[in-house]
C-alpha cells in the first residue's frame, strides 16, 4: 500500500522503475486488470506471495507470464491476442461474463495508457480524433469504467513535450471522471473528481515546474 | 433439434443473401475459419456481419469484405495492423461500420438471446459513441441505454459437442461464442470433436437448446487438448500451465 | 403434428386424454416447459421417440421422470419442488440463464394451467384478486411470455358452470395476449390475437352451446 | 482475497443490522440452511431479505421472519402452504413485500451483478406487477423498466470450493448461488468440500472473485456425490439417471 505523504526524487522514473511502483500500491488479493502495452509490465513486479490475480477481457482469471515454447497454445491469449499461460486457479468465462465482471466493478484495479487525462479524471486514450483514421476502440471504454480504481500509467508530457495533464481532454473521451490516478514518469497524481489534483510524488520536475507547465490546473501536494 | 453434418458447406448453406450473421472469435481464438471459408464459397451476399474485429490478413472474414460480401459491419477493433481489405472497403464508402465498445457488444448480444428490449450501460457514456443515444442518471452514476443484437446465423468455434448437441469450449476460444449461441435465430457450431457419450451436464456450457447445426472440423485445438489431456492422465503438469512468474522471468533477464 | 380441420366427438376429454391430444401436437425434437399441476402429466405421453427435451425453469434441460427410491436427491428437483431424475443430454445452469433461455424464446411450447383465457389470449392464471390473499407470482409471469407458443391446459368451465374463455378476463394477468391454444375438456380453440376464437375441435359440446355460452366471444370453426 | 473460516457463525459475523442480505436457494435444494440458522443466532435485525420464497415451516428463513428480523423481503413466491409464519407476519403489517416476477428477479440481480442500471423485460408487461412502472414498446414488443438488486451480502450453498475460492454447485442446487454471489458486495459460501486441488478452470461457475467468505459444512449432498462419484468410478449409472421414461412408467401403472 502507498504512504500518503509527499516524495520527491531528482530524476523521472525509468518504465520499469514506474511499472514497479504501480505494483507495489497493488494490495495483496488483488483482482486486476493490466491494459494492453506498457501496463502489461507491471506484472513484472507482483510478487507471487501477494497473490493478485489477473483478468483478461476475453474470458480469464488468473493467467500467467507470455507462453515459451510448448507453452504456446493458439487457444489461451489475453486482450492483446499474445499467447499466455495458466496459473494454478483460473478461471474461463465467456465475454458477456467476463465484461459483467468488469462493468459490475469487481475488478480492483485497472492500469491503462492514455493520450490525455483530465484533472477531473476525464480519460481519452482510444482516439486521437484525427480526420479520416479508422476508428476502433475494443474494450478500452469498458476498462475506462469497470474497475474499483483506474490507475493511468504514462508519460507527463508528449515527446514533443505538450502535456497530457490538462484541464479538459481535447481528443475523443474513452470515459467521464474514471481516472483515479495517474502514474507517471515525472510524478504520481491523484484525482478525485473534484478537479483539483493531489500530488503525492514528483521525479526530475519541481511542483513550481508541474503548475507553470500545467495552465488552468490546480495542484496540491498532498 | 441438433442436426450434425459432415461438412462446413453443408452446415452454412441455409446462410442466406442479406442475412445478419454473428462470427464467433477474439482474434484466432474461437474463430470458426473453416466455416467462414465454406461461407465465402457458399456465395452468400449482401451480409450484415458482427465480429470483435473486421477481418485480419488474406483470410477468412477479411477475403468476405475483400469480395464485398459484407454490407455492414457491427464490430468493436476495425483496425489492426493487418486489416487492408477492410480499410479499403471502408475508406471507398463501400462498407457501413456500426462501432461498439466490445463490453456493451457482449451484453447487446446477450440481451437478444435473452429477450431483454434494452439496458442502461454505463460504458460509453459521455463519449462519441454514445452520440444520439439516450442516456439517463440512476442513483447518481450516468448510462446510456443500448439495443440488443440478434443474429439470423452464428458461426461459432466450441471445442467438443456430444450427441444431444450440447458443448463445451477451450480456454480463452471460448469468448463470444456461448453469448453469440444463444442470440442467433439458427446456430452453426464447428467443432474438433463430436463425442459419443453424453457431456457432464454440470460442466456444459452450451445446451443443445442453442445449437442447430454443427460439423466435427479437426483444427489445432484438438492437438493441443490431446497433448493436455495425455500430461494429465501420465501424471505430468498441463503443458499451458505457468512455470514461472512474470517476475521471475523479468528477474532472469 | 395436428391436422388443422374441424373435429368432433360425443364426450368431453378426460384429463388423460387431453394430456395425450397435447402431446401429440408437440413436435419431435421440441424443448418443452410443463407447468406445475395438471400439465406435468403431458409428460406421460411424450415417447422417447419424439426426442422432446423438458426445461424447468429452476435450472435444468432435459429432466426425467419423478425420482423413485434411491433416484431421489434433494439437489435435484423440478419448479414443482418434486424430486425428478437426470436423463443422459441433460444440463444443469443458473436461474438468470434459465430464464433468460425462456424470456428469449427459445422454448418451442410451454403448457400452463389457467383461471381464465381471453379470446385474444390474455391469460390469468396467478391470482384470483381476492381481497386479503397473500399474492405470490413465482414463474408464472415468465412462462407466460417465454415459448414460442403457450398452450392452456383447462376445463372450459369451472366446478359452478361460469365459462373461462372471456371477452376479457375479470382476474389479475399473468400475460397479455400470450396464449395461443387452449386446450380444454371440452374443446381445442386456436387464439390468434385478433379476439377471433378459431375452434378446432368440440368434445360433448355443439358450436351453438359454446357460442350460448360465450357471450360477447366470436367463434369460427377451422 | 477469499477468506476460509470453519464455522457457520464466524462466516456471517459481519452481517449487520439493516443489511441488505441475498439468501440463495429454490425450495431445498441450494438452501444455505447452515449459514441462515448462524444468522438467527448472531443477532443481526431489520434485514432486507431476497430469496426466491419467504420461508417454509419452523426452519431457516422462516425463524428470522417469525422473530420479526425482517424488514422486507424480495421474492417470487411468498405464499406456501407451510409459510404460516410469514403469512401471521404480513397479515399483521409486519414485514413489507416486494412481490417480483420469478424470472425479473434472477435479472435484477445478474443486473445489479453486472453493473447494468436498468432493463426492459417483457416479462409482466401489462400486469398489476408492473403498475407504476416505466414501459415501453420496442419493435412490436411491450416492456417494462426493472432496476437492479445488489446485496450487501449473499448467503449462498455450493457444492465444492477450491483453495482459490473457485466454487461448483451440484444439480438444481445451482439456481441462484451465482447470480447473488455477483450482486453482493461480501459473499459468503457454505460448501460441502473444501478441495485441496484448483477445480478444473473450463467447469468453473462462480470464479474466485465473487466470493469473500467460504465455510465447509458437509450436508446431504456430499453423501449423494459420494454415492454418485463412486457409481460411476465403478461403471455403474449415476443413481439419479432416469431408468424408464414418464410414459414408460404411466403405461406400468
Amino acid at each position: 500500500m502507498s504512504t500518503e505523504t509527499f516524495r520527491t526524487t531528482e530524476t523521472p522514473l525509468t518504465q520499469d522503475e514506474l511499472a514497479h511502483a504501480i505494483a507495489e500500491d497493488i494490495a495483496p488479493g488483488s483482482f486486476v486488470n493490466l491494459g494492453i502495452g506498457q501496463p502489461t509490465t507491471v506484472s513484472n513486479y507482483l510478487s507471487p506471495e501477494k497473490q493478485v490475480t489477473l483478468h483478461t477481457e476475453n474470458g480469464m482469471l488468473g493467467f500467467g507470464p507470455k507462453a515459451l515454447g510448448e507453452q504456446v497454445d493458439e487457444d489461451l491469449i489475453n486482450a492483446g491476442k499474445i499467447p499466455v499461460t495458466e496459473l494454478p486457479g483460473a478461471a474461463y468465462f465467456h465475454h458477456a461474463d467476463s465484461f459483467a465482471m468488469m462493468r459490475g466493478g469487481h475488478l480492483d484495479v485497472c492500469v491503462l495508457g492514455a493520450y490525455q487525462v483530465s484533472a477531473s479524471g476525464d480519460l481519452a486514450n482510444w482516439s486521437t480524433g484525427k480526420p479520416g483514421a479508422i476508428p476502433a476502440v475494443g474494450g478500452a471504454m469498458d476498462l475506462a469504467i469497470g474497475a474499483k480504481d483506474t490507475y493511468v500509467m504514462m508519460d507527463l508530457f508528449t515527446k514533443k513535450g505538450d502535456r497530457k495533464l490538462l484541464p479538459e481532454c481535447t481528443f475523443p473521451l474513452t470515459g467521464v471522471g474514471c481516472v483515479s490516478r495517474i502514474y507517471a514518469d515525472m510524478g504520481v497524481f491523484l484525482l478525485d473528481g473534484s478537479g483539483i489534483v493531489k500530488v503525492r510524488e514528483l521525479h526530475g520536475i519541481s511542483l513550481e515546474d508541474v503548475r507553470d507547465r500545467h495552465p488552468g490546473v490546480e495542484f496540491e501536494t498532498l | 433439434m441438433t442436426e450434425f453434418v459432415d461438412t462446413a458447406a453443408e452446415a452454412v448453406a441455409s446462410v442466406s443473401n442479406g442475412a445478419t450473421v454473428l462470427l464467433g472469435g477474439f482474434g484466432n481464438a474461437g474463430q470458426p475459419m473453416e466455416l467462414i471459408d465454406a461461407l465465402m464459397e457458399s456465395g452468400a451476399t449482401d451480409l450484415t456481419v458482427v465480429n470483435n474485429n473486421a477481418g485480419q490478413a488474406d483470410a477468412g472474414l477479411a477475403l468476405l469484405i475483400k469480395e464485398r460480401r459484407v454490407a455492414k459491419i457491427i464490430c468493436s477493433f476495425p483496425r489492426q495492423s493487418d486489416s487492408w481489405h477492410f480499410d479499403e472497403a471502408y475508406r471507398a464508402g463501400e462498407i457501413e461500420l456500426e462501432l461498439v465498445p466490445q463490453g456493451n457488444l457482449a451484453e447487446r448480444l446477450r440481451a437478444g438471446g435473452a429477450g431483454i428490449g434494452g439496458f442502461f450501460t454505463p460504458t460509453g457514456y459521455g463519449t462519441e459513441l454514445a452520440a444520439g443515444k439516450e442516456t439517463r442518471e440512476i442513483e447518481g452514476r450516468h448510462y446510456v441505454l443500448e439495443a440488443p443484437i440478434r443474429g439470423d446465423f452464428a458461426l461459432i468455434k466450441a471445442y467438443a459437442a456430444d450427441p444431444y448437441g450440447n458443448l463445451v469450449y477451450r480456454k480463452t476460444a471460448r469468448n463470444f461464442g456461448p453469448v453469440m449461441a444463444t442470440a442467433a435465430t439458427h446456430t452453426i457450431v464447428q467443432v474438433d470433436e463430436v463425442l459419443e457419450e453424453a457431456l457432464d451436464p454440470e460442466a456444459i456450457i452450451t445446451p443443445s437448446i442453442y445449437t442447430d447445426t454443427i460439423v466435427g472440423i479437426p483444427t489445432g485445438s484438438g492437438t493441443k487438448q490431446r497433448e493436455e489431456r495425455e500430461a494429465l492422465a501420465a501424471g505430468r503438469r498441463k503443458p499451458c500451465l505457468a512455470t514461472k512468474t512474470a517476475a521471475e522471468l523479468a528477474a532472469e533477464k
